[in-house]
């Protein structure tokens, strides 16, 4: 069984790096984004180091979703699901290992990234280690709860917005607690800026390891054609 | 591992439906169909477009919801759930534009479990192809693909959709010998066709009479 | 069967996988190319670097110059040689205008890159800050983002014909940003400097300077006219392959 | 509109292949293909899987570059290209999920420019289904809806690759009998496929034999 | 050849309401991604009312890339491009058409829900006449460059995000004078921040009426498969 889920892992992989041009594309989209976000918002820079945790989060969660229905979509379509599903391994474990490859082709990368692209933002260097472990631990969260708005779509052609706005819900925690956890602005209310939201953003990262494919296999269970 | 592929399934198994009924998107599709398959037997399903074959295929293989009776493999293997004892090739191939023949049938060998690709892609006359991206290929070598799937692991039950579409005369012959085999070895097929197969140990099953719901199967042995 | 005046299929095929001319003309070109571009580079950054004076503001910074400017024009030269290939390309249909556009793009992409390396080490003495907001800047990034997607279109699309006509079509497209990076400090008030070099009444830069600037422009023009030779066989040798390969799988 | 589509094709058109040639993912598929099929003349396209019988439809309609040679519809609408006096029906459907059977049918008619659908619906006996959404149809069902686009405006070329695929018998007998009207106003057909049609004025294609891409034409008259 | 291009008009609209959700779902969309950014950069009034109009030009960027593959994937994967192409109407105007169905169906209502969600952003109401009229005039050319995009990466499955890339250059233009028209910080070399603005967002939306379909039908020719 950990072989199916080794092989399904490392096929989503690998088509991910194919089709969708994979770690490479990511960080080079995020890079976009944080490129757009000064044209969009003038060139100040103090306002720019002031957001830029913010900024880079926001960043994050749009490649998520921009990637989302890259989870079972295709699948789905081609068929290959149904088969999947006649296979051994429970869905759950198909969900979580299209979660984590996800993972591997978007978010990780991106944490790579990460200092870099706080140097564009002109972030204080200090403020890079704090991001870069907060990034760390969200992400996977970004991945796995996408996987439920992904799944819950799935019987939908192009369902990319309405994913989206299932998703966003689910996200707003991660956002708080990953941009309050960088030492970014955040949500004022939030107390402790780093040590406890960095906690707190771990809790959530590891429910939504759990919740996220047991929630996706039932949303996949339910749009069973 | 190839060699356990050509071992016997148990010889008493039988796929046995028991009033099964089947709704879609609202309206009744059958309803009160029962039949049984043997070991080394096979049962063609017939009848007009929309009669339902593809969704009893389905509902086989776990993909469609059983919405009344039951549908069960007596004497499989109690560890397996009964889509885990089937290979299903329906309308669509499930196959990946970027990922080449070979890879292909690694993954889908490796995900059920089952061993060497060599001889499966030979039988379906596929390893000139090997390298090949799926991309490339004509609808009836995607179908030859997809069908490389019955043999990458063993599983008793295969359920065939219209198995010879895009197939040319040669292919269909060898799917046909093919198919024999799996009997020969105690498999069981349920095989959903507009053509004849001419399959030597086959019963049919006419699904959507004018009528209404019911169906008739009956016993045959065409030449 | 087959038209009689006309070549068959495979034989165009093979005319069109097998540049051969190209190959032997590049293979003579080859070497002056290099050793032109190993003479010229050597004497203007001899020139540039201990030879040439320091500004009288700048000090000695001013010598990022002599990489800066000749890499920023050559970002946009890549780009142009690009656009110029891709319409070629699909105009004409000739494999080598394909090759070479295709050859071109990561040489262009290196050369940009290098220029905004270059300006942001400039600009941290010279306007106290890595990167502004600004239309040069915010141009030239932009050129980076289209020989990337340039890239990125040749790598994900697996079919080299298919690829080819998709990426000229965006290289064509792209060709607008080129004389936006030119003017744009004509257009809108930039930190960066207006043009000293490109100016209708002559260049308002020292002789001094301006020798060993043009000296390396030249150097890195025929550097990347070699590299762009290189590459281009480089390609034309993996197609070969590819076509044997292919061969190779059924008939 | 729908007496229109009932008039007879200018009766001197010729569609001529000279030397046509076809490459495909860099292989050469085929080459030096030489045919004429005059008004009123089907041409059965056969050969083994992968010898270029979608490759050669989809040149006819301008959906694959002519890699040489030339092909052209002399005696056509001289105002119109070849690809617009063509219908394609190829291996994929083209129809959307969200979209009733009405819907699509009254879509495809005005894109086209053509008239009345309720006419073409009751030929592929899809009028009972017409408000259904699609997504609700069997294979055969899609496979129909797609074939009603032949009668929804009137084009002299039908180009039809394995049209029978998921069809059921009285379907592919209904099918044949459209094929037959329209070759008996004027109009040409080419159609590949690896079942016997039994039309009446037919020659035959065969594409890909084992030596190359050479290919044979030859007059025949089955049964 | 009008009737083709009305027809394929009214059945491209017809299919985004019904598969995508339609024109609510972008405005949904919208609204969430404005609800997010103070989650992600703190609550501070003025910092908002700041940078609310680049705010909104980012998200207008974002609903627009999250929808294009709605524009010519599905018909390429479905066999209906093929035939539309074999129809009378050129491919030109086939692409315009699509286009312009991403319009009405994501630009057109954001533009009308543009008012309230400067609200949300404490935008100033003095300031939404020049937002809506830079927002009515740049959102067709995000559509029509964006079926540049669209059109180039049709034939790779799930090419959002490389489609995301290839467009994000030329909406970037679009983005600094529409900021500018609305009277946000935007690059701050922009000179005479309203009229200029405006003129020249107009001329690059006027250019993108002709380039996007014309680019957008040769890149399609380029992927006949
Ligand atoms: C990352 C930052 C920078 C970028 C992207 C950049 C980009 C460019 C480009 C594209 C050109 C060629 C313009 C043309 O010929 O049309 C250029 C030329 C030039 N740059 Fe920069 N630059 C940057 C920083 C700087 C800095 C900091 C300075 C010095 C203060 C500088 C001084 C020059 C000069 C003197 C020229 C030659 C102007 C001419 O003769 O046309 N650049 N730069
Ligand atoms: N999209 C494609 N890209 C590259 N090569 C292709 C493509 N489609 C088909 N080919 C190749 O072209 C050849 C002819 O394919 P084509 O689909 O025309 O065959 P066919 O005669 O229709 O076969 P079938 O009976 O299986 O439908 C095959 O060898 C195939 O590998
Ligand atoms: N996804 C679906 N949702 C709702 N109804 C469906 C769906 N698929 C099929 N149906 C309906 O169920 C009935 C049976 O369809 P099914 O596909 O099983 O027929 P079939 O016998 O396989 O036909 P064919 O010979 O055309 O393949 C049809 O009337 C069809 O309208
Ligand atoms: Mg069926
Ligand atoms: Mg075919």
């Amino acid at each position: 069984m950990m072989r199916a889920f080794q092989i399904l892992l490392v096929r989503d992989t690998k088509l991910a790096i194919r089709v969708g041009g994979g770690a490479g594309m990511a960080v080079f989209f995020f890079l976009t984004v944080i490129a757009i976000v000064p044209l969009g918002i003038g060139p100040n820079l103090k306002l720019l180091a002031n957001i830029a945790p913010g900024m880079l989060w926001v960043a994050l969660l749009l490649s998520a979703l921009l990637t989302l229905d890259r989870l079972f979509q295709a699948d789905y379509e081609d068929g290959s699901l149904d088969l999947l599903m006649t296979g051994a391994l429970p869905l759950e474990l198909v969900a979580a290992a299209k979660a984590l490859s996800h993972w591997l082709t978007t978010g990780l990368p991106l944490v790579v990234a990460a200092p870099l692209l706080g140097l564009l933002l002109n972030l204080e260097t200090s403020a890079f280690g704090p991001l870069v472990l907060a990034m760390l631990i969200g992400t996977p969260a970004l991945s796995f709860l996408g996987a439920i708005g992904a799944a819950l779509t799935v019987s939908i052609r192009r369902g990319g917005l309405l994913a989206s706005l299932l998703v966003i819900p689910f996200y707003i925690p991660v956002l708080i607690f990953g941009v309050a956890a960088a030492g970014g602005g955040g949500v004022s209310a939030v107390p402790g800026a780093g040590g406890q939201s960095l906690l707190l953003l771990g809790a959530v990262a590891l429910v939504s390891l759990v919740l996220g494919p047991v929630a996706a296999a039932a949303a996949l269970r339910a749009n069973l054609r | 591992m190839s060699d356990e592929s050509k071992r016997h399934f148990t010889g008493d198994a039988r796929l046995i439906a028991e009033s099964l009924a089947c709704i879609r998107g609202g309206r009744v599709v059958f309803d009160g169909l029962d039949f049984e398959v043997a070991a080394g037997e096979a049962l063609i399903v017939t009848g007009r477009n929309g009669a339902g074959k593809s969704s009893l295929l389905r509902q086989i293989a776990g993909l469609v919801e059983v919405a009344g009776g039951r549908i069960a493999l007596d004497g499989g293997d109690p560890e397996l759930t009964l889509p885990e004892q089937t290979h299903y090739v329906g309308h669509l191939d499930a196959l990946k534009s970027a990922m080449s023949v070979r890879e292909t049938a690694l993954f889908w060998s490796g995900y059920f479990g089952g061993g060497d690709i060599g001889e499966a892609l030979a039988e379906l006359d596929l390893d000139d192809l090997a390298e090949l991206p799926v991309a490339y290929l004509s609808a009836g070598q995607k179908r030859r693909l997809a069908l490389t799937r019955l043999l990458l692991a063993p599983r008793p039950v295969w359920l065939l959709d219209e198995p010879t579409v895009a197939l040319d005369k040669a292919s269909v012959a060898r799917l046909v010998a093919l198919m024999e085999t799996h009997l020969a070895r105690g498999g069981i097929i349920i095989v959903a066709t507009h053509q004849d197969l001419g399959l030597a140990n086959a019963r049919s099953l006419v699904l959507g009479t004018p009528q209404g719901g019911r169906a008739d199967v009956s016993e045959s042995a065409p030449a | 069967m087959a038209g009689m005046s006309e070549l068959t299929a495979s034989q165009r095929f093979q005319a069109f996988a097998n540049p051969a001319r190209f190959m032997a003309l590049s293979d003579r070109l080859l070497p002056f190319c290099t050793g032109a571009t190993a003479l010229l580079l050597a004497a203007g950054l001899y020139l540039s670097l201990f030879a040439s004076p320091p500004d009288y503001q700048q000090g000695e910074t001013v010598r990022i110059m002599y990489i800066h400017v000749p890499s920023a024009w050559l970002a946009m030269f890549g780009y142009m040689v690009m656009a110029g290939a891709s319409a070629v390309a699909l105009v004409f249909r000739h494999p080598l205008a394909d090759i070479g556009a295709k050859s071109a793009a990561p040489i262009g992409a290196a050369f940009t890159f290098l220029a905004l390396v270059t300006g942001s080490l400039w600009g941290r003495p010279m306007w106290g800050t890595w990167w502004v907001w600004d239309a040069r800047l915010t141009s030239m990034l932009i050129l980076l983002f289209l020989y990337l997607g340039y890239m990125a279109l040749w790598a994900t699309i697996e079919e080299p014909v298919r690829a080819g006509r998709a990426a000229a079509v965006l290289a064509l497209v792209g060709s607008i940003n080129v004389p936006i990076i030119h003017y744009s400090v004509v257009w809108w008030n930039t930190l960066h400097q207006p043009a000293s070099v490109f100016r209708i009444d002559g260049p308002a830069i020292a002789t001094s300077m301006l020798m060993p600037l043009l000296i390396m422009a030249l150097g890195f023009t025929l550097f990347f006219m070699t590299l762009l030779l290189v590459r281009m066989r480089a390609e034309i040798l993996r197609r070969r392959v590819r076509v044997l390969r292919l061969a190779r799988t059924e008939g």
